[in-house]
């Protein structure tokens, strides 16, 4: 069924192969830590890293408003190009002015609200 | 009616060769990309060596050329170690995902045409550069995923920032290769590399071959984007937590990317397998152009100094975004009335 | 013609309305003899049974089938002179007093004006609702802003009777009741209008609808849709929870047309509109609608001698003169209709001038309460006269035209049968009792010390005298209007008499 | 591959089209501080243009966009009702304390966005442009709503109607997902082929709950009763011009929509479901005139009164009859003059007494100011329905509508509907007019505690601005709207001939 795409299930293959076993052989070929071991450095060991002075943020805080503007922008834009790639790849075959004047006006109109988003500052990051 | 997969249709290749043959290119093609990595990793210090007046590695074999084997041998040797706040099973798939996604994008990579009855490369699909982007993306989530399992605030910090940097150069990265395919009238690799025939994309899509280069350093936290990561900032960005071959994972996957993304900048704009001499020598071109262009990646390492977090981000929006988008708008002029 | 006496009031309120204040009053004043001498000038070229004469039919809404048709025939000439009559004194009174705010006072006066005569001679079924919605309109905003709030503690002529009333509330009661009423007639004439038409080419032309005629069944709840409007207007006895308040918020020249002009339009209604329109539910509704109309009598009269307010004795007396006329309207007999009418203009012509000279009489004696008063005739004689007059014609003292209206009416009810006559004339009786009463406490027994007794000054007098000189001159011959509305009334009521026989 | 380019009417297009480029215009100034201050006059100049375009259009009466637009007599009629509408919220917005905080020219394109998407909701004839054209119509409002970030009943208010609004949404696509699942199609007039055809489709369980769920979703949109629970909230606390274009613009486009889809792609079911919109209209004019009668606030009572009237309109549709749609967008026209003008005074008012919109502010106000009085004694009596004004007419049309179709127990509704509205009406009114200004000072000593700062006498409040009443920017769409109000209820044939042009498009789906 998947005949044509075999290569691609190789390659997975080969990569979950030399991905597992960098995960794994660490286990196998690296010290252990010998069970009942409670010493206060086998614990300590086990902390996440900390540097500076230590401060009570949790594992899950708050981000700064630049990472979400990001994030709804790359939607915006990411969607333009996805639009595009369709188009872009019959361009050269219609040959046509009217798909000429569609793609142009799509992306003015995308390069509008660029335009607003820049002026407003929502770009540069805080 | 074209393969259904999961109910979906699955465009179809645009050459089959016989499955033995499939299986043994795409073995091919992985033992010379997993041997090139380790030459890279030890060619990059020795080259940032020479930038630097200094020797690279050359204690460990000749010429150093056992560093990389000594290198996985050290981090194979380290404890498997958890730390505490991290999710169990996500923290360890993370590097294993990067990996995964690196090596399957190698399946487009055409390292030559159709001969006799073989393709030299993994699987001409109609939507080459698609699946590039797929793969890429998924990259991504093995990125983000390392660094919030793993429980530390510095890792997810990390993570999130290389994420947002990551989004912001995919959208320039994906309007440079816009100019290509409207040249080209096709989104197949193979079919790209053929219409290159007479003058190679690069004359005339300097602007986006540029861009992507900035943006491949960029996906692939390279130096001069490379501060989540970097020492003096977030420890090691999204790998603080991670130790032994799971960080060497982090890095193997990285250096594939690196040469994943040279690999596609050479095949859009360098005219892939393009070259002088018999068609038989069409490998050779690919890999030498790729590795031309990995120097290059090396050589940008060795000069420009990091971008500041805020630099990097308006760069990506305010510099790239726009160049990009007046390539495409020239390009897409140009082919039409051409 | 028709059109020019409806608009003339309302184009003369908004020339007041541009006129510096002090000329507002006079301005008014003349557009309400204008309209009068146009009244007149239609009298003249009335042909007594030329049916309906004066007829301007225009298209106004052609998509909803409305047309701007107006007429006039012997039922609605006496009226419309009525009207025209009636607002001059309520306006030159108030000019003499002067009020504040003059030039939207007179406007709403005059479109009150416009909206009646609107009503009277609309010939088209939509545009008497819109005139019938519109009358009250006007009277809303002239009872909410003139009038003044009563028997609250720090109002003087507190009476123990009745509680306090403030006027937003009462005018809000007022309008409420009034366009629930209309609201229902609205659906009922929309209602004839539909069903007249069934399929056909809508239209709601008062003769078109009575020619083609309405089924048994729908003209039941129709039927009983127009009369919950009529009946409010009047007020008749079940309706009229809304008077009592209203008449003591009202300011006293407003209340006087009010009473007078627009309660005859609920009769009229049912004259002009139900009984043609719906001869079969009239007949089935005939006794139903006497007992309301006796017992508004009854009703009326009772509470009329046991108040100590003047303006709810005139209130009450006018409810149980409206009863008269609805019995008379319901006897189904051509004379009982007659004396309907002509009762309608007399009762019209007798409360104008009571009302005003309510007014002088809280002027004299500072407040409207009967108790305190008495003995204003002592120097005031020709004001006793007038006054005299007035009572005399409300109990329909033989000689005035109000007993032959009454006459013609218990002549109808006779026809239809006895027992309503009977209990219809100890109506009559009790008339006589009110105002005499009304007239004995105020104008005899000795004067307190708080009112002065002074004589009628001469502006009022020119006011009050020719109104009551029409009362006189038509006591002596009520044949003018007998004989003027007596083929349009019995064409009105042909059909639905041979429908009873 | 040859590529045969569609052909696309611009012709029709045109107020779509007019709309958008004015709408990229405004952003665009809306960054440019130079052009900011021009904000207001080119939304109207863009408003100008549409409003050309729609009656250039006038007597257009064909599919654009391959059927997914359709440009005839109810999308033009209506379009021109919101467009007038929208240049109104752009005059009252001057000055306003949330046009200002929004920055000028944003909140003008927010306006525009909405009623770009109401243009083209009037012209949907596909679910898909419907959907599309009732999101663009309401997210833009949503923003809107909070756009006042001073007080925080608009935050509040904003909040609230976009949760409520989206479960309409979400209702509303459900439904049309059900529909396209029964018919098999997505034109309007290609469902109910699909709906004929389909053996048995019709009383097809599928097709009914799809039907029920696209009326909730639209009676969420036109806050018909029991979906009509933010109304008040959201109509009090958004800032007044958007309020006053809320309450007008959207009912225009939802029941451009609503016409459309139950008349026209619903139509073989329509004695399905017009009893079931017949209990609908008959709960909100109950609901609505009752919740009105409790209010202080004159928004908040707008806000019920709008769920009233709605609930008249929705007895248009009622009927399935070209009599029914003509009534409704008669009526519709009516409301926009009323309500213009009552939320023209409102505004008004709000400036120069701190924004508060109790009705006891209004005291005494036919002495002080008669210019600012009429107009929204005027709008009282219109709403309420009294004769010499449109809402008369209005409401005759649609009993003769109703009782021409025999549902005459609705006319009757309506009929009580009314008289229980008279209450909080001519409550205003006399308000207004009655209680002399003398009492209101009675009761002046009020506990300056309980009262939100700017009224307690804190600093003077920026936006407040004593003399908004001889602003002509605020009077004149008082004083217009009144006017039309008048002179519609006297002479009401030309605005007949405007509802009629509406009717006879749909002559070809309903007699």
């Amino acid at each position: 069924m998947l005949h044509q795409y075999l290569p691609v299930l190789v390659f997975a293959a080969l990569g979950i192969l030399v991905g597992g076993a960098f995960a794994t052989l660490n286990l196998v070929l690296g010290p252990k830590r010998l069970k009942g071991d409670e010493s206060s450095a086998a614990i300590r060991q086990m902390d996440p890293y900390e540097c500076g002075l230590p401060s009570e943020i949790s594992k899950t805080f708050r981000f700064g408003v630049s990472f979400y503007l990001v994030a709804m922008l790359f939607i915006l834009f990411d969607i333009e190009v996805v639009f595009l790639y369709p188009v872009g790849a019959i361009l050269k075959s219609t040959d046509s002015v009217f798909v000429l004047a569609e793609v142009v006006l799509f992306v003015a109109l995308l390069f509008v609200a660029l335009i607003y988003v820049w002026r407003k500052g929502a770009l540069d990051w805080r | 009616m074209p393969d259904l997969v999961l109910g979906l249709p699955l465009a179809d290749t645009n050459f089959v060769d016989a499955t033995w043959i499939m299986i043994v290119k795409s073995l091919v093609i992985f033992i010379v990309i997993l041997s090139l990595v380790p030459l890279l990793l030890l060619g990059e210090r020795k080259l940032l060596g020479r930038f630097q007046q200094r020797y690279g590695p050359n204690r460990v074999g000749p010429y150093g050329l056992g560093q990389p084997l000594a290198d996985v041998g050290k981090l194979l040797s380290k404890q498997a170690f958890r730390p505490k706040g991290a999710v169990p099973f996500l923290y360890e798939i993370a590097p294993a995902l990067t990996i995964i996604s690196a090596v399957l994008t190698l399946a487009i990579l055409p390292f030559g045409d159709v001969q006799g009855d073989v393709g030299f490369y993994g699987i001409d699909v109609p939507i080459g550069i698609l699946y590039f982007f797929a793969f890429s993306s998924i990259a991504f989530y093995g990125l983000l995923l390392g660094g919030w399992a793993s429980g530390s605030k510095y890792s997810f910090l990390g993570a999130m920032r290389s994420a947002a940097q990551l989004i912001s150069y995919e959208i320039a990265m994906g309007l440079s290769l816009l100019g290509v395919v409207m040249m080209a009238g096709s989104l197949s690799l193979v079919d790209i590399v053929k219409a290159q025939g007479e003058v190679w994309y690069v004359v005339p899509q300097i602007v986006g071959f540029l861009i992507f280069l900035v943006g491949g350093f960029a996906e692939t936290n390279r130096p001069p984007f490379d501060l989540p990561e970097a020492d003096a900032e977030l420890v090691a960005g999204y790998g603080t937590e991670y130790g032994g071959m799971r960080f060497g994972s982090f890095m193997f996957a990285e250096y594939m990317e690196m040469l994943i993304v040279s690999g596609i900048a050479s095949t859009m704009f360098l005219g892939g397998w393009m070259g002088p001499g018999p068609p038989g020598l069409d490998p050779v071109w690919m890999l030498l152009k790729m590795i031309v262009l990995t120097i290059f990646f090396i050589w940008i390492r060795a000069t420009l100094p990091r971008f500041r977090y805020d630099q990097l981000m308006s760069f990506g929006w305010k510099i790239l975004l726009p160049l990009a988008t007046l390539n495409v708008l020239v390009t897409a002029v140009l082919v039409v009335v051409t | 013609m028709l059109s020019s006496i409806i608009w003339t009031p309302l184009v003369f309120g908004l020339i007041g309305l541009l006129v510096p204040k002090r000329f507002a009053a006079w301005v008014a004043a003349l557009g309400a003899v204008i309209t009068l001498g146009l009244a007149i000038g239609v009298l003249a070229g009335f042909d007594p049974d030329g049916g309906m004469q004066y007829i301007t039919d225009v298209s106004w809404i052609p998509g909803l089938g409305v047309d701007y048709s107006l007429g006039i025939d012997g039922v609605s000439i006496f009226l419309v002179l009525l009207t025209t009559i009636a607002w001059i004194p309520a306006i030159c009174f108030s000019a003499i007093r002067g009020t504040d705010r003059p030039a939207l006072y007179y406007l709403m006066l005059l479109a009150g004006e416009t909206s009646t005569l609107g009503a009277f001679l609309a010939q088209d079924l939509l545009l008497f609702v819109l005139f019938f919605d519109l009358m009250i309109v006007p009277f809303y905003f002239l009872f909410g802003i003139w009038g003044r709030d009563r028997g609250g503690e720090e109002d003087p002529e507190r009476s123990p009777g009745n509680g306090p009333v403030s006027v937003q509330s009462a005018t809000l009661k007022m309008i409420v009741f009034t366009l629930i009423g209309s609201l229902l007639m609205l659906v009922g004439a929309i209602a004839a209008a539909v069903i007249a038409a069934d399929g056909g080419e809508l239209t709601f032309s008062i003769q078109t609808i009575v020619a083609r005629g309405l089924p048994e069944g729908s003209q039941n709840w129709i039927f009983w849709f127009f009369a919950a409007a009529f009946l409010v207007k009047m007020p008749a006895f079940p309706l009229h929870g809304w008077m009592p308040d209203s008449y003591r918020a009202a300011p006293l020249p407003a209340l006087a047309v009010f009473s007078a002009v627009l309660s005859k339009v609920g009769a009229y209604g049912f004259l002009r509109v139900v009984l043609p329109m719906m001869p079969d539910a009239s007949d089935l509704f005939q006794s139903t609608m006497l007992v309301l109309a006796i017992c508004s009598i009854l009703y009326g009269s009772a509470m009329a001698f046991t108040k100590t307010d003047l303006r709810l004795v005139l209130g009450f007396s006018s409810v149980a003169q409206l009863g008269f006329i609805t019995a008379g309207i319901f006897a189904f007999d051509s004379t009982g209709a007659e004396g309907a009418v002509l009762q309608m203009v007399n009762h019209g012509l007798v409360v104008v001038p009571a009302f005003l000279i309510v007014a002088m009489i809280s002027e004299r004696t500072g407040s409207e309460e009967l108790g305190p008063m008495g003995g204003l005739a002592k120097k005031a004689p020709v004001f006793a006269v007038i006054f005299l007059i007035v009572s005399m014609a409300t109990l329909a003292i033989p000689a005035s035209a109000n007993f032959i209206g009454e006459f013609y009416i218990l002549n109808g009810l006779f026809q239809v049968d006895a027992a309503w006559a009977i209990v219809a004339s100890v109506g009559v009786a009790l008339a006589a009792f009110y105002a005499l009463r009304m007239y004995q406490l105020t104008m005899h027994n000795p004067l307190p010390d708080g009112s002065d007794s002074r004589e009628i000054s001469l502006r009022d007098a020119l006011v009050l005298v020719p109104m009551v000189g029409i009362v006189v001159v038509l006591a002596f011959c009520p044949q003018l209007i007998i004989h003027g509305s007596e083929q349009a009334v019995d064409s009105s009521i042909a059909i639905v008499r041979e429908v009873a026989k | 591959m040859s590529f045969d380019a569609p052909t696309i009417d611009y012709a029709g297009l045109s107020p779509v089209i007019a709309l958008t480029v004015g709408l990229v215009v405004i952003v665009l100034a809306a960054v440019f501080d130079s052009v900011r201050r021009f904000g207001p006059a080119l939304a109207l100049l863009t408003y100008a243009v549409t409003a050309g375009c729609l009656i250039w259009q006038w007597n257009a009466n064909l599919d654009l966009v391959s059927g997914s637009l359709r440009i005839d007599g109810l999308a033009v009629t209506l379009s021109l009702l919101a467009v007038i509408a929208a240049a109104v919220a752009v005059l009252l917005a001057i000055g306003d304390p949330s046009e200002t905080q929004a920055g000028r020219s944003d909140w003008l394109a927010l306006l525009t966005g909405s009623l770009l998407g109401m243009v083209i909701l009037a012209q949907a004839t596909s679910m898909l442009t419907f959907f599309v054209g009732l999101e663009l119509l309401s997210i833009p409002l949503y923003a809107l709503c909070g756009t006042n970030l001073r007080r925080r009943e608009s935050l509040e208010s904003g909040l609230k109607y976009l949760i409520v609004g989206s479960v309409g949404s979400a209702t509303l696509l459900y439904g049309l997902a059900m529909i396209y699942g029964a018919s098999g199609a997505t034109g309007f007039q290609a469902i109910s082929d699909g709906l004929q055809a389909g053996d048995g489709m019709l009383s097809d369980s599928l097709t009914l709950v799809g039907v029920g769920m696209v009326a909730v979703g639209l009676a969420f949109k036109v806050s018909i009763a029991p979906f009509h629970q933010w109304t008040p909230d959201v109509y009090q606390g958004a800032p007044t011009p958007v309020t006053a274009f809320m309450a007008v613009a959207t009912k225009a486009a939802a029941f451009a929509v609503f016409i459309r889809f139950f008349l026209v792609a619903l139509g073989p079911l329509a004695d399905q479901w017009d009893v079931m919109l017949a209990a609908l209209a008959a709960l909100s004019i109950v609901v609505g005139n009752v919740g009105a009668l409790a209010q202080t606030s004159l928004k908040r009572m707008l806000g019920y009164s709008g769920v009233a009237q709605a609930g008249y309109m929705l007895a248009g549709i009622v009927t399935a009859t070209q009599a029914g749609v003509d009534a409704l967008v008669f009526y519709l026209a009516a409301y926009v003059a009323m309500n213009v003008a009552a939320f023209a005074v409102v505004v008004i008012r709000e400036r120069q007494n701190g924004f508060s919109d109790d009705i006891s502010t209004l005291r005494g106000l036919g002495r002080e100011k008669p210019l600012l009085a009429w107009p929204l004694t005027i709008a009282m009596l219109a709403l309420a329905g009294l004769p010499p004004t449109a809402g008369f007419i209005g409401k005759l049309y649609l009993i003769e509508a109703l009782v021409d179709d025999d549902w005459t127990w609705l006319a009757v509704m309506i009929a009580i509907g009314t008289m229980i509205s008279l209450g909080y009406y001519l409550r205003v009114v006399a308000t207004l007019w009655m209680s002399p200004a003398g009492q209101a000072e009675a009761g002046a000593e009020i506990d300056t505690a309980s009262l939100p700062p700017q009224i307690a006498g804190a600093q003077a409040d920026p936006f407040e601005d004593s003399r908004a009443d001889r602003r002509w920017y605020l009077v004149a769409p008082a004083l217009i709207a009144t006017a039309a109000a008048l002179f519609f209820g006297v002479i009401p044939q030309p605005l007949v001939d405007f509802a009629q042009h509406a009717g006879d498009a749909l002559s070809v789906w309903i007699s």
